[in-house]
């Protein structure tokens, strides 16, 4: 039965894709059979990566084959894909909800089929590259799922910037498959075979001479979708520029076909890892998750800042990853087991509260018209329930306790902080640094999310479209509801999750049953003798005795009954005179300018001789990765383009030079001398 | 003595395209590919005779009517028509087109000492003076303006292709060489044409001027 | 520790109480302190009580922009404060509810209640409350670092992250002079200083909004919401104290329950907590109030000696 | 009547037919009617084949072995797909009202000849007859590229007249100096010059004569096949030559080249191992791939796009061929089947675009024709993701297989840098194409423009995107047993 799972869900979205050419002509019909379809195949692949981690054996069938390449496409489900599948479910089915009505008034009627489409065989691929049991068949997935989403990310490609950041997108990922397809095949080249089983098991890798080369390649490849800096230059562009429901799905879901790929070659695929690999790996998260953080930090555009924080995210997830590639390289995989479960917990989680905030980002978009911060405000008023959900989404991400995201940062704290009991001096310090950079990250996002919350719901609206608005639909808070109760649970109860990754991570290879971490209703505990443990549960008495004693205290006071406008200093406060957006992000800007380097401008104009009438600033941060390397490499490459447009210059005697030259040279290197 | 003869043939031929090279007059340039197709058919002759294989008389009346002949003709109404006599201003100029090509020479007999030692070895002063003249005539093709000069140096290349034909291998089986010198003369005639469309077109046979397509 | 729920939720309560009856104390006793050194008389100690007492009579007016989330925000600042001191170990060696996690746990809820009040003090829609918000998620986010280092240095060379644990092992190990966790020591004392709005970080004592940051955040808040905030930060900072004392110096922690023994712990407690309001006092009122942007480089600092503490206990 | 003459003869018929001024109907009746038998006797041949025999004709001259059926089935497949969409093209020119009845005579007899003459060089077992068979390719497709008669048509056809017949005198030398590495042996008759008899007596060419013969076939038959440094004439000769003319060029003439190329391949591996002839492809293959590369980047035409793109694939069958083995080979077969799919339908719809904005320059047709012309740029579209080998169409498939026999092979570097180049031209033609058909409509309801209609041709194009989609999924057994086939005559197992 459970064979049949996988073509069953795929099944589903090939109908959707059906559905949505037939009913192309009816919007509303279109609408509701792709996306009930999309969640139907949703359900099924949750069921099958369920089922896998309930019963910890794999599934395997075959999909479809080109008998004239004589190649197939096959699918094996083990515990990592479960779980990838499961996360991606958990997030695609609430969305597909969203997007039946999000669509209805975001989207012209006339691309509500094609949007149908395209999102069907996304899934449908995504779904594939986590399910796919050899190269062939993860190749052709991730090409799909690449063009599907740049579709997606240019739906609207009448606007410059879509069609901008969807070619930016397409650019990056070929630069990644490439990498892929030359480091699968140079793999292969090893043991002849296709198959993720002997390529990925370990065994081949170690015996091959390209070892480091191969990881390499291997991190580039899946690094370009997993959005980490510096290759992480079109996720803010792409997320942002996608229909929200979108959005949700790229930065909640297909960033984790990155970080999949990356736990399959790290998570002892290549063998037991260097310990510089590790290294590696968690410099790079740091990087991304400090850079991703700091510029979302500093971001005015509310999905943009959404996009910046998804590399923020990825950052952490890798965090774990290299803490695991480090106790792994060490010969200790029951730190190894540690680092990776941490990481998995955690881009669950980030499918969670990511989706969340996202699809709220989408509900303000669609009431409001903007996406710019500055713009927006007071919308607590209007959309009570929308601020809620997005209050909880933000606390989930700012990593505060009894929500998930405190849970899986805790885990990766857990990972670091263990892996510097195993491992040689370098790491005993590289490691608890770690530590501390995550802390720094968690307390910026911490900040940056007071901000993402506070300007747009909080206080006076900032522009008329803000102070218009109107809460959204059903249809489109049921999602948002459902994500934020995953938040919930998944903080509330972290041992059960801890419980099903134990299995996972004995699946790897390299791996096997360990005891470095146990969970269980109560909570998830840390090491033998218990180095440290957690059960939310336990805490949450405490406090809701303290709400009750708050509560208490409004028994004793008088009831607020008057209301004031806030003190002005005696002139009037108004949308103008609040804090805004930019202010607020002023002192962190100001405290990291090394890393900002933003451009800042003051003039002042003097009606009268030392006194200024009016002052104009204007503060700026570029993106210094676009700026210093990908624009100069590309104006580099297009002016060599240029220059060799010369070789065809429309001059038949150059052309027949050529031949001449061509002659000379071949029959000169024939040479004479039998 | 036979093969002395030929030898000298081809030896005469190419000095023919050496004085192709070193002049710039249109006329004398047909009138010395006529010559050159003359050589071409005493060497087919000359092999007739050693080899006693009849079919390379046939070979050689063939060449010399059509090359020596008729396609001069042909070439020289289109010069009368187009009112064109002299090669402008090459790319090379003359005493520096006559160096390159002897390095073009060079190359060309290098490369046939290859062949003389093998077993069933073919003279290969033949087949050099005929990759001399192939690229030389490439070379011409190359530096020339004037497309009535390129068909010419065209066709050098096709005499040099010949030589070896018969020279070398005495004689391709007799059908292929009829295909194969119909298809030459049609090539030549289509040229024509196009020479005389684009000289309407353009008021000048000067190639160099067909460069608006780059890129 | 027990696992027999009723006394572990007894033994909680007691604590949270404690901590909530004793922590306005702490402050006259600050105060009381300065104005000796300042050679004032200064308010009497039990002043705080007084204020509370007629903060949470009076009737809290709101600003007319407010919308829930600024009532919510006291309330929840108050209950992450509550619940943060469930989390330490004081007289006896052990926390109540360390069955729920330990240091990370801590630093969690204390920034949540960070969290809170920063989200809260932007809905008023006055600047002040947004300054004083950004100013404190800056120097919480800066502080945040410094502090899990000073703890990690404490936690790893105790072998656990769990507060009670902790305790235990250093208190049967002895107190160390290891140079290392001095120098955390004097991280968290800074941390401390931060997080307790204390000069040179902030000046609880101005009355110039531009220089104030928790000031400025509560600045709407009156009546009982305005005596919460107040309340929760005191009990914020006893807790800070505690820690400190309970990691680094941990002399005479009671680790039965033989009355005696909690005797000793208590006073032994008490008199490192005065020790350390005394240091707090000084540096108060030796030292003027940074520049905001100068306080980056003290939590740098902080942060330097948390890794230096690190790094000699383990490298 | 013998069927395999039979094949080249119905072409020939229609040619001349064709050339009978006359009325317009039943002009174009017999037109796509012969190329359609055409097809019918190819299909027969082939079948013939797979039924276990060899049709011959001329005593041996004509022979249909493997790769020969192969290169038949789809020449004359291309034939009658070019064929329908030359009426098409025909009828709009008149809707557009530019277009002779002298014109229309030209091109209904210039198809099927230049069909005729690529199926004879298909099934041409004789250096001879082949080195004839692609000369009259040249010679009937050079008034294609003069089609039209405008300057740039005349310079086109000029430059790819002179450069051809370069080519083929360098490939006529070179068939000359393989006759002469076999004096003796090969003896003087017609049959001196077949394959078999070439191949019979391998082991007693003149290796050295036999290596320098095989320079010259290489460059000959490479410059008709546009490998890269010989492929100057293309995108000329592409922009000029109308949209039915030119999908003949880039997928019958370019397979038929490629037939050529194979020949000489295998003569070079029977006499002097796989090494020699393998490197020269490579080589030029490689060069090829990267020639096209920049000028994709920075390309202003559309047609000129295309010409550069079917340089980039040929460079990829020659890249294939090169590497050599069974994998690699079977790849490039491979690619040139699905090649053959895929390219007409890029042709079609950007013939569509191009006629219906009068020209196929960039700022000519302008950015959003997605909102002018939905089907074609839509179609267009679709062509990109299948020419740029993207999955799950079969050029994907095919260059995966090349790809994967290069990085099992000793050739890393080539494949390492055939592979970036791969990528860049993804990005490159994405781009062209991207900011063609996206983007804001930016000449809404110009008069200039002929609106978009569900004409023949538009029908046609709509066919070959039919198969070429299929095809990825489902190919015939018959015709996988030919590509078999065919791999075991490159393969001479």
């Amino acid at each position: 039965m459970s064979q049949s799972l996988l073509p069953l869900g795929l099944a589903f979205h090939a109908t959707g894709v059906a559905l949505a050419l037939v009913l192309r002509r009816q919007p509303a019909a279109c609408r509701w059979a792709a996306f009930l379809a999309s969640l139907g195949g949703s359900l099924v692949s949750f069921v099958l990566g369920a089922s896998v981690l309930a019963s910890g054996r794999s599934v395997r069938g075959v999909l479809f084959a080109n008998p004239a390449a004589g190649m197939s496409v096959g699918y094996a489900v083990d515990p990592l894909s479960a779980w990838f599948l499961v996360t991606f479910a958990v997030l695609a089915a609430p969305v597909a909800v969203y997007s039946v009505g999000y669509l209805a008034h975001a989207m012209p009627p006339g691309r509500t089929a094609f949007v149908g489409v395209a999102w069907n065989v996304l899934l449908m691929s995504v779904e594939t590259v986590f399910a796919a049991d050899g190269v062939l068949a993860f190749l052709v997935a991730w090409e799909l799922m690449t063009l599907a989403t740049a579709a997606l990310v240019a739906t609207d490609h009448e606007s410059r910037p879509s069609r901008r950041s969807a070619f930016l997108y397409l650019a990056m990922s070929h630069l990644g498959t490439g990498c892929l397809v030359a480091a699968f095949f140079l793999l292969a080249s090893g043991s002849g075979s296709l198959a993720f089983a002997d390529l990925l098991g370990g065994a081949t890798a170690a015996s091959s001479p390209w070892r480091d080369v191969l990881f390499v390649l291997f991190l580039v490849g899946f690094g370009v979708k997993a959005g980490v800096v510096p290759l992480h230059v079109w996720l803010p562009e792409a997320h942002p520029a996608a229909p929200s429901n979108v959005s949700a799905l790229m930065s909640g879901g297909l960033i984790n076909a990155g970080l999949y790929g990356l736990v399959r070659v790290g998570a002892g695929g290549l063998g037991r890892p260097d310990p510089g690999w590790g290294m590696g790996v968690l410099l790079l998260g740091s990087v991304s998750a400090i850079l991703g953080v700091l510029y979302a930090l500093s971001e005015n555009d509310l999905k943009r800042l959404l996009a910046f924080s998804t590399i923020e995210n990825g950052g952490i997830a890798l965090m774990g990853f290299g803490a695991g590639m480090i106790g792994l390289a060490a010969g200790r995989p029951e730190l190894g087991a540690l680092g990776f479960a941490a990481g998995l917990y955690h881009v669950l989680n980030h499918a969670a509260f990511k989706g969340l905030l996202f699809l709220g980002a989408g509900g303000v978009v669609a009431a409001t018209g903007t996406r710019k911060l500055e713009e927006l405000g007071g919308l607590a008023h209007r959309m009570p329930r929308t601020a809620g959900l997005f209050l909880l989404g933000s606390a989930a991400i700012a990593g505060l306790p009894l929500l998930n995201g405190f849970a899986s940062e805790w885990l990766v704290f857990q990972a670091l902080l263990r892996g510097f009991f195993s491992a040689e001096r370098l790491t005993r310090i590289v490691l608890p640094l770690g530590g501390a950079l995550l802390a720094l990250t968690s307390a910026l996002a911490a900040a940056c999310f007071v901000k993402a919350f506070a300007m747009t719901f909080l206080a006076r609206p900032r522009s008329r479209a803000a102070s218009e608005a109107t809460e959204s639909k059903a249809l489109l808070l049921a999602p948002q509801a459902f994500l934020a109760a995953a938040c919930v649970g998944l903080g509330l109860f972290p041992g059960l999750v801890v419980r099903v990754l134990a299995g996972v991570a004995a699946s790897l290879p390299g791996f096997g049953p360990q005891d470095a971490f146990s969970g269980g209703l109560a909570g998830m505990t840390i090491g033998i003798p218990a180095f440290d443990h957690l059960s939310p549960l336990v805490i949450v008495p405490a406090v809701l005795f303290g709400l009750g004693l708050a509560a208490a205290s409004g028994l004793v006071s008088a009831r607020a009954r008057r209301r004031a406008p806030a003190w002005g200093c005696g002139g009037e406060l108004s949308a103008e005179t609040e804090y805004t957006a930019t202010a607020f992000a002023k002192p962190l800007v100001m405290v990291f300018r090394g890393i900002y380097r933003p451009t800042r401008e003051v003039s002042r104009f003097e009606s009268v001789r030392y006194f200024t009438s009016e002052v104009r600033y204007r503060s700026q941060i570029d993106a210094p990765f676009e700026l210093h390397v990908y624009g100069p490499a590309t104006r580099a490459v297009l002016a060599a383009a240029g220059q060799l447009r010369v070789i065809q210059a429309g001059s038949l005697h150059a052309y027949l030079a050529y031949v001449l030259v061509l002659g000379v040279i071949l029959l000169w290197w024939l040479g004479g001398l039998p | 003595m036979i093969q002395d003869l030929v030898i000298l043939c081809a030896a005469g031929m190419l000095v023919s395209v050496y004085l192709m090279v070193g002049q710039k007059s249109l006329v004398v340039a047909i009138r010395l590919y006529g010559v050159q197709s003359l050589l071409l058919g005493a060497v087919g002759i000359a092999m007739g005779l050693a080899e006693h294989r009849p079919h390379l008389y046939v070979t050689a009346a063939l060449t010399i009517a059509l090359k020596a002949v008729v396609i001069p003709w042909f070439l020289l109404r289109v010069i009368d028509r187009v009112g064109i006599r002299r090669e402008i201003e090459p790319f090379v100029n003359v005493p520096a087109s006559l160096l390159l090509c002897l390095g073009l020479t060079v190359v060309g007999y290098r490369v046939s000492l290859g062949m003389a030692g093998g077993s069933q070895g073919v003279p290969h002063q033949v087949v050099g003076v005929a990759l001399s003249m192939v690229l030389m005539g490439l070379f011409l093709m190359v530096t020339r303006r004037k497309a009535l000069t390129q068909i010419l140096a065209l066709l050098t290349i096709e005499n040099a292709v010949f030589l070896v034909a018969l020279g070398a291998t005495a004689g391709m089986p007799l059908v292929v060489e009829l295909g194969i010198s119909f298809d030459v003369i049609l090539a030549v005639m289509v040229l024509g044409v196009l020479v005389n469309r684009i000289v309407d077109r353009f008021e000048s046979m000067d190639t160099s001027r067909l460069s608006n397509l780059r890129g | 520790m027990t696992t027999n729920p009723l006394p572990v939720a007894l033994f909680a309560v007691a604590q949270a109480t404690g901590f909530l009856l004793l922590a306005p104390l702490l402050r006259g006793l600050i105060k009381k302190m300065k104005a000796a050194f300042q050679l004032r008389q200064g308010p009497r100690l039990l002043q705080p009580y007084s204020d509370l007492a007629k903060l949470l009579g009076k009737e809290p007016v709101r600003s007319t922009t407010a919308s829930w989330v600024f009532v919510a925000g006291p309330r929840v600042y108050f209950a992450s404060a509550i619940a943060a001191t469930t989390l330490l170990p004081t007289i006896f060696a052990a926390a109540p509810l360390e069955a729920a996690g330990g240091i990370l746990l801590l630093v969690g809820l204390l920034a949540l209640g960070r969290f809170a009040l920063a989200t809260a003090a932007l809905d008023t829609g006055s600047p002040f409350g947004g300054m004083g918000a950004s100013r404190e998620m800056t120097v919480g986010a800066l502080a945040e670092p410094a502090l899990m280092l000073a703890l990690f240095t404490a936690g790893l060379s105790a072998g656990s992250l769990n507060l009670g644990e902790l305790v235990r092992r250093t208190a049967e190990r002895g107190t160390s002079i290891h140079p290392g966790e001095i120098l955390a020591a004097a991280a968290l004392f800074i941390v401390l200083l931060a997080e307790a709005g204390r000069v040179p970080v902030d000046n609880p004592a101005t009355h110039l909004e531009l220089t104030m940051i928790h000031e400025a955040m509560v600045l709407e808040y009156s009546g009982a919401d305005l005596a919460l905030v107040e309340w929760a930060s005191a009990v914020k900072e006893l807790a800070f104290m505690t820690l400190l004392a309970g990691l680094f110096f941990p002399i005479g922690v009671a680790t039965s329950l033989a009355p005696e023994a909690l005797a000793i712990s208590a006073l032994a407690l008490l008199a490192k907590v005065f020790a350390l309001a005394l240091m707090v006092v000084l540096v108060e009122s030796t030292n003027a109030k940074l520049r905001f942007f100068r306080v980056p480089e003290l939590m740098a600092v902080a942060l330097g000696l948390g890794f230096l503490a690190l790094a000699m206990r383990f490298f | 009547m013998n069927l395999l003459l039979a094949t080249l003869a119905a072409p020939l018929a229609t040619a001349g037919l064709g050339a009978i001024p006359g009325p317009r109907r039943p002009k174009e009746a017999v037109f796509l009617g012969g190329l359609a038998a055409t097809l019918a006797l190819a299909l027969a041949t082939a079948g013939r084949y797979l039924a276990g025999e060899t049709p011959l004709a001329f005593g041996g001259a004509l022979r249909v072995d493997g790769l020969s059926a192969l290169v038949l089935v789809l020449t004359a497949f291309v034939g009658v797909l070019s064929g329908l969409y030359s009426v098409g093209y025909l009828e709009r020119n008149e809707r557009a009202g530019f277009v002779s009845a002298k014109r229309r005579t030209e091109l209904l007899a210039l198809v099927p000849a230049y069909v005729a003459a690529m199926l004879l060089v298909a099934v041409s077992n004789n250096l001879g007859i082949l080195w004839i068979a692609v000369e009259a390719t040249t010679l009937a497709s050079v008034f294609l590229v003069a089609f039209h008669n405008r300057d740039t048509s005349l310079e086109a056809a000029w430059k790819f007249l002179v450069l051809g017949s370069v080519g083929l005198a360098f490939a006529l030398l070179g068939t000359v100096l393989l006759f002469a590495s076999g004096m003796g042996v090969l003896g003087e008759d017609m049959a001196a010059l077949d394959w078999t008899r070439i191949l019979a007596h391998a082991g007693a060419l003149h290796p050295f004569t036999v290596k320098l013969a095989v320079v010259f076939l290489l460059v000959g038959y490479g410059t008709k096949a546009g490998l890269a440094p010989m492929h100057t004439w293309k995108p000329d000769a592409y922009r000029e030559a109308p949209s039915p003319a030119g999908v003949l060029m880039a997928v019958g003439m370019m397979n038929c080249s490629l037939y050529a190329l194979l020949r000489v391949h295998i003569v070079s591996r029977a006499v002097l191992g796989p090494e020699f002839s393998g490197h020269l492809l490579l080589g030029l293959g490689l060069a090829s791939v990267l020639v096209a590369t920049p000028f994709i980047l920075i390309q202003w035409n559309l047609k000129r796009l295309l010409a550069y793109s079917s340089i980039e694939h040929v460079g990829i069958m020659a890249i294939g061929f090169g590497l050599g083995g069974e994998a690699a080979t079977l790849g490039a077969l491979l690619h040139m089947t699905y090649h053959t799919f895929a390219k007409p339908v890029a042709f079609f719809s950007a013939g569509t675009l191009a006629q219906l904005h009068r020209s196929s320059d960039f700022d000519a047709i302008g950015g959003g024709t997605l909102g002018r012309t939905p089907v074609a740029s839509g179609l267009l579209l679709l062509a990109t993701l299948m020419v740029t080998g993207s999955p799950p169409f079969g050029l994907f498939w095919s260059e995966m297989t090349i790809l994967k026999a290069g990085f099992f092979g000793p050739h890393l570097a080539v494949v390492a840098v055939f592979l970036a180049a791969l990528v860049v031209l993804f990005c490159g033609f994405f781009y062209q194409v991207g900011r063609l058909t996206l983007g804001p409509d930016t000449k809404p309801a110009e008069p200039a423009v002929l609106p978009e209609r569900l004409d023949l041709a538009m029908g046609t194009t709509l066919v070959a995107a039919a198969i070429a989609v299929v095809s990825a999924f489902y190919l015939p057994d018959s015709l996988v047993a030919l590509i078999r086939a065919a791999v075991r005559v490159v393969e001479g197992a």
